[in-house]
């Protein structure tokens, strides 16, 4: 299935990509097991798995534990800081 | 008047003609406001120069939409007025506005301190400071986590 | 930029060069104001057509300069600002602005609803009101002494 | 002892009076007295007598035990309705 990612702040800048669209393999239908997936990259992508990077499904904050559907629009970003 | 605004954008506001849009109807007594500036401007050597605001396009919108629901779930309201600007801004430039009309005065401010709690720690901006020692990303506090907290007990 | 400002007077203000005035040192990273507005308009007999201001000339500045000092008494504050309007008032009109600045948000808005709590019990004004039925002084709210109540506690 | 003596709102549409100067005779040094002193001139001056009637000496809200002495000005008004 396809998924829409993007990278938000100094997560953004530490990956070096503002987002991507990605194929992923049977098996990847969590929030949790897609930040594994994309670890495996290397040691840039290890800024993923700090616990303080929140994500978002359909621009909706979620937990990690939430489903990742085919055309959904996931997003990774530290806390946030406005206002 | 339109109930309810919400805009993200670069250009100031003028603080005036917000608080008139939410008073003109003449039902509401009370108009609580708040505005965000940029501090800066000291003689520190990591003193921030400018700041960059950086947003999620769409969650935005939804996140602030969403704060307005839960602040109209609580209080009785008039109108809610809510500006966020973007993109790089200097020291006492204005960063957020947000403006809430109600009959009382006490729902007006308890609602405009709450949107201001959630939009704080629940809407998808972050903010980069330049400082003539370079630029770093401004952490999350706390402290807002914990006014948060105080509207969920 | 002064740091305070106490002002009675018949000539409405602009909020927009009030909060302008808080905001503009730079050092203040948030302002929280309120204004008050006369309520009416309504189609009831008894619907306010107009709104009379007295007060106690002297003895409302030092009221409102006292409740200030309370103010900072409690909170670090930047600027704080307060025009109170007296003399006629139409339906729609600004009655009451209070601006407080303060480095950060929460200190600036209890400080603004404290100096609005004291100011609605303590400031020795007093309203009446003009209906097609006739004019009859406002009556104080016990709601209000409840909300004094909340910072004597 | 002299007072100045001031009338506000309501109360002051009651009395008819915005205020007067008054020469006290000795005995009458505190508000309730003063209040008191007052009540005798007949029936529209039980409105100075309402509970909710407050009294500032020189500006400043005070009890009704609240000393008067030459040359303070004394207010009566009732609950304040500004804001």
């Amino acid at each position: 299935m396809g998924v829409r990612i993007l990278y938000f702040a100094s997560l953004r800048e530490a990956l070096g990509s503002e987002g991507e669209q990605l194929e992923l393999p049977a098996g990847v239908a969590s929030v949790a097991a897609l930040r594994t997936h994309l670890l495996v990259r290397g040691d840039a992508w290890l800024a993923l798995s700090a616990p303080r990077i929140r994500a978002a499904v359909n621009q909706v904050l979620v937990a990690d534990s939430a489903t990742v559907t085919d055309g959904d629009e996931v997003a990774f970003f530290p806390p946030v800081t406005g206002g | 008047m339109e109930l309810e605004s919400i805009s993200i954008r670069h250009a100031d506001f003028d603080v005036g003609a917000e608080v008139e849009a939410l008073s003109g109807a003449g039902t509401a007594g009370a108009v609580a406001s708040f505005v965000g500036v940029v501090r800066g401007g000291g003689e520190q050597r990591d003193a921030v120069l400018a700041m960059t605001l950086e947003h999620y396009p769409g969650m935005t919108e939804r996140a602030l939409a969403d704060i307005v629901v839960r602040a109209r779930q609580r209080w009785a309201l008039g109108g809610v007025r809510i500006i966020h600007r973007i993109g790089k801004l200097l020291p006492g430039e204005r960063i957020v506005f947000v403006g809430v009309a109600g009959r009382h005065r006490h729902e007006a401010f308890a609602a405009c301190e709450f949107i201001m709690d959630y939009l704080k720690t629940q809407a998808p901006f972050w903010k980069k400071e330049e400082t003539a020692e370079g630029a770093r990303w401004v952490d999350a506090r706390d402290s807002d986590d914990a006014a948060l907290a105080r509207w969920q007990g």
